[in-house]
């Protein structure tokens, strides 16, 4: 009965909330599994996971459409697996591999799919978000219909750069989705002790004549809906939008933080509003069976061991590489 | 066939390309309705209206990742930064964005776009808005720099760099802006990476750039009139591609490599091409390499310190005669 | 009657309402000797005029106690000269002479005066912003009691310093003053066309937990009043402020801007409201005397024309200043 | 005596400093509480306490403006940028405001700071993180630029660049932190400016910095066992103030002079020492002056990759030996 009537009020739909769901567990899957290729010492250099915010990445993905764009930051798996990125390409280019999406020239913190929508990951704090206004304003200057949508955490709201990009979109009215997914903390700071307001993002929407936004960022409903709001509203002309998510990461800010510096309790209370338990619950509420439930975790889990299994079997990029696309013509040569 | 101002220039060149390209858009501080504080883009706004030409705020990083996010996405967009000196500001898109974009996607995205700026001294502005800042430029992978000398080169190396297919530095010299030259009629396209052989000689290679260029010119005729020095003049022009085979071909034939260069002295771009020839035409040298630049100071603004702190072709004369005749 | 009453209840008194007229008159008059100069051909270089907003650097200047620091820009004379520098190191300054606040050496957009508190003026948009928050955590951190005030314009509240240093600022509680002089344009653009709000600093002072403080900056005693207000925070450790002066330049932005962008009847209106003008009417209603206020003039005009004469006089610098001071060994040397 | 880290010897080079000077204050993103996340500078906070290390925002802008304005007023702060590639976010204050001021306000006001940051190579990274950026603070009038090589040279540079009065870059190489070294108990204070002699040689002097100088150690050893020849290596150490004295004086001795730079090749630190000893030491030089550097590319992340790309051992040698041997 109550599930009937839930069913029926249903403003997402069957199909898009299994997408949703489906977005969640395969960043989940993917994610772990580049933990796991950690501790096997197969990935080298550093990685960023987003455990805990995939509700965020997994939103935008389902809400944005193909030809859409999207910016993120080194913190970028969730991001580009939620346009439909093959997980080997992410995995690959994690293990700095000839398969890597940009076969391991530009590593984890830059994972780039442009095929998909992915037009970068940028791992200078801020600089995205003047990209992603110039991406916005190609649509608008060409009349195309595509959003750009740039992806970014609370810390990055203290940078020069977010402050320009904000203003400069608002005075552009350009079609671009800024989306903060405050997770408390920049690497090991707490936000709050470096920000002099409590909502980094929402409590400067103003100071661009924006709305404040603020919503619940472990709760794929809604932060699809208000990524669908604010799509509509940006490819109907109608600007920018600054939208932030509160999220939490469950691991550390990178491979080599163990977290030490959270207060004790923290964690396990966001665990219990971990975006894949409440999303699984909804699932049922919206009476979608178990076996529904199973047969979307089975299929990812198979994706992903397919996937690392590509990628352990990949060689390394050619050394011709190394040289290789320093500029367009594909050559390095600054002399003659 | 017209004599046409450099400020002038920088106008048709950018005319030109609009002209042409329908995605070539222009941005910056004060440059659409106000025609620039150079007043080297009068009249593009009102030709090319509102959505191609466009006022900024001051937000230089704004500008600069606006125009590598409409690059990387179908646009060929022209920047400006006003004073070159404020590519400090937005060095990041400089030095770490905009270049190696297409590194690191592996050649997935490309970064069509060029970045003018108003470059050099002279001008009394003093510390912050006179620096030669094509050293900064010249050492960062991934970008060309272009510095014209003279209108009809403004135009063709503009052209050449709104069609080149990555992001290109376009250093304008304040102090050349009300300089005059002849230029041809009809469409000026030129080549990246070239450098021009301006006076032919025997004795020494000067190689020079931008607003140093007259003043070598200058210096060689005083050599050959009162020294018997014949010195051979290449306006490098382009210092990313850098033409080696010109400057290495000149030293081939003169055995003496003497650079002008306005950037101060630590890391000015004449080190790059010191060290070339050192390494790749040490058996062609008659004798040591000199740099001839502004000492390694930041700007002075008094009009008699700031001129004493510029190579010119007293200077020029001095020290080239004193190192080729004993 | 009338002037009775206004004088029993004067907060400001007489002797600081005096100053202040003082010096809004030494500014106006030192400010339009330069522009003489400049059609003399006598000024080199650039220069850029507060005409019409001396009212602002006035009442921050009988605000401020000797010993605390200000910051202005390359539009500084104004606040140069207000807290007491000699006319003539400015005017020498901008002659590029020898008697010049610093020889010559740094030109009319970087006027110092370290013994006046002068701490420097800066050419590039938005770095002394952040420069200032320096100035003031030495004082915070030595328990110094002085405070720091820092001027700047409408168009520099889009520069990504301007946000850095505000929020940097209130997170440490720092006793700085930030003062924005709203006069409606950056160089030739009208500060509304490129800004997000309507009030560019006013309406983003929330976004720094800041309270919003709007002007007008053309009443020098308003001015004095807010001053002495954020002032007194500071110096009590209750850190920044951010205040909107409401203003307007008459002249163009510098020697080179005949400012052919402004509609017609705007200058005239605001000539209107020219802070002199408001100010020796104050001074009348205050019930000064028409002779005390002539014997003020008169004395602005014979300092200014005596420092006329002595920069008029005054050699160039000696040559050998071109590598001085590079370093603060006194020298240049870069090599042994 | 005692063998340190390159990173613990960090924070024992802050701390004898901020024992020794009260004014001497330090501020950076995530090096109080957490002690950086290089692990530089951990205990610092315990130590000193929250009022003299203090963690910032991410405001490298306010960071550098902070550290300048309290530099001019009376305290000697060390600010840290974590990455040296970051520098391009705050390079105003690097390029305009810090070097220029002592300059444009006649001596009136100077700039006593310390900026340290994590430079270079190694750790697979990529294109954003992993720049020797050296070069871009070299070429700038009116900052002293520093790169140990070693623990104890950590510690005695980094103590006399907190002295020095003038703005200094001190750049710790990332890949260098957990490298150890013997370094003696008690004060250690160095001397900018100067260049050591790590390696006497006779037929070839070898200029190198930070983690380029091990790789220099190792080569020579190998060209004085398999190729009979006896190299020179010299640790430049201070970029400026510059050791001409020394370079100039190993050159006069040995003829010919290689460089090992980890930045990339065009205006790479090399460039001025090769054109500084092309002109003075021109006479002296029995064979062409060879920059074996990172080619001028973008750093990979590929590890195999970003080993290929920066100089090593085998390829100096190589080098070396062709160039010398035929
Ligand atoms: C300009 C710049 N400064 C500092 C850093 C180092 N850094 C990398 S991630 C990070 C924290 C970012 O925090 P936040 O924006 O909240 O994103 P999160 O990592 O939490 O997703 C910092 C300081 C950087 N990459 N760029
Ligand atoms: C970073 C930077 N960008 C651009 C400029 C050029 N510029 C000098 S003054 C100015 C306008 C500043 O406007 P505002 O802040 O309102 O100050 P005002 O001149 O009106 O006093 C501009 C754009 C600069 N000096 N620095
Ligand atoms: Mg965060
Ligand atoms: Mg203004």
């Amino acid at each position: 009965m109550a599930k009937e009537k839930l069913a029926t009020n249903d403003d997402i739909g069957l199909e898009k909330r299994l997408e949703l769901y489906r977005l969640q567990i395969e960043i989940r899957d993917a994610e772990k599994r580049a933990h796991d290729l950690f501790l096997q010492n197969l990935i080298k250099g550093t990685s960023h996971l987003s455990l805990g915010q995939e509700a965020i990445a997994a939103g935008f993905g389902v809400a944005l459409k193909k030809g859409d764009k999207s910016f993120c930051t080194y913190r970028g798996h969730a991001h580009t697996l939620a346009r439909g990125t093959p997980v080997e390409g992410v995995l690959g280019e994690l293990m700095l591999r000839d398969n890597g999406l940009m076969r391991g020239k530009g590593g984890s913190m830059h994972l780039t799919s442009v095929e998909h929508g992915v037009m970068g990951s940028y791992a200078i704090i801020g600089a995205h978000l003047c990209i992603a206004c110039g991406s916005a304003w190609r649509a608008q200057y060409l009349g195309e219909k595509d959003v750009t949508a740039c992806f970014f955490g609370d810390g990055t709201t203290n940078i020069g750069a977010f402050h320009e990009a904000l203003n400069f979109a608002v005075v552009w009215r350009l079609p671009v989705i800024f989306v903060c997914e405050n997770n408390l903390y920049m690497e090991y700071t707490p936000i709050s002790e470096v920000t002099a307001v409590p909502h980094p993002a929402a409590d400067r929407a103003a100071a661009y004549g924006l709305p404040r936004i603020l919503i619940d960022g472990n709760d794929a409903d809604v932060v699809y809906r208000t990524a669908s709001e604010a799509i509509a509203k940006a490819r109907e002309g109608g600007g920018p939008s600054l939208i932030e998510c509160l999220t939490y990461r469950h691991s550390g800010h990178s491979r080599a933080d163990p977290a030490k510096y959270r207060p004790p309790g923290e964690l396990e209370k966001w665990l219990e509003r971990d975006p894949i338990k409440i999303y699984r619950q909804r699932l049922k509420d919206f009476g979608i069976g178990q076996d529904q439930i199973d047969a979307i975790e089975k299929e990812s889990m198979r994706k992903v061991d397919e996937a690392t299994a590509a990628c352990k079997a990949a060689p390394p990029a050619p050394v011709d590489l190394l040289t290789a696309d320093v500029y367009a013509d594909g050559g390095w040569a600054w002399r003659n | 066939m017209a004599e046409l101002s450099y400020r002038d220039a920088v106008i048709r060149a950018i005319s030109q390309e609009m002209e042409r390209d329908n995605n070539v858009v222009f941005l910056g501080e004060d440059v659409a309705k106000a025609g620039g504080v150079f007043k080297a883009t009068v009249g593009l706004y009102e030709k090319f209206g509102p959505h191609r030409v466009r006022d900024t705020p001051i937000s230089e990083q704004a500008i600069l990742g606006a125009a590598m996010g409409a690059a990387m996405t179908g646009l060929r967009p022209i920047a400006e930064i006003m004073f070159s000196d404020f590519a400090a500001v937005c060095f990041d898109f400089i030095a770490n964005e905009m270049p190696k974009l297409s590194y690191m996607t592996n050649g997935q995205l490309t970064c069509p776009l060029v970045i003018r700026t108003g470059n050099g001294a002279g001008v009394r502005f003093g510390a912050q808005h006179s620096q030669s800042i094509e050293n900064w430029t010249m050492m960062i992978p991934g970008l060309k720099v272009v510095a014209p000398s003279s209108p009809v080169d403004v135009i063709g190396l503009m052209a050449a760099a709104v069609r080149d297919n990555n992001p290109v530095i376009f250093h304008e010299h304040k102090a050349l802006y009300s300089t005059k030259g002849e230029v041809p009629d009809g469409e000026i396209v030129d080549t990246l990476g070239t450098a021009k052989i301006l006076r032919a000689g025997t004795d020494c290679t000067i190689v020079a750039l931008a607003m140093m260029v007259s003043r070598a010119l200058e210096a060689a005729e005083i050599l050959a009139r009162d020294h018997g020095i014949n010195a051979e003049v290449i306006d490098v022009r382009s210092l990313v591609p850098l033409d080696t085979r010109t400057i290495l071909g000149s030293v081939a034939k003169t055995g003496r490599l003497f650079t002008v260069e306005e950037n101060p002295r630590l890391l000015g771009w004449g080190a790059e091409i010191a060290s070339i020839v050192a390494d790749e035409a040490f058996w062609d040298l008659d004798g040591p390499i000199v740099r001839i630049t502004t000492p390694h100071i930041p700007l002075p603004a008094a009009d008699h310190l700031e001129d004493l702190a510029l190579p010119n072709a007293s200077r020029i004369v001095e020290k080239i005669a004193r190192v080729m005749n004993g």
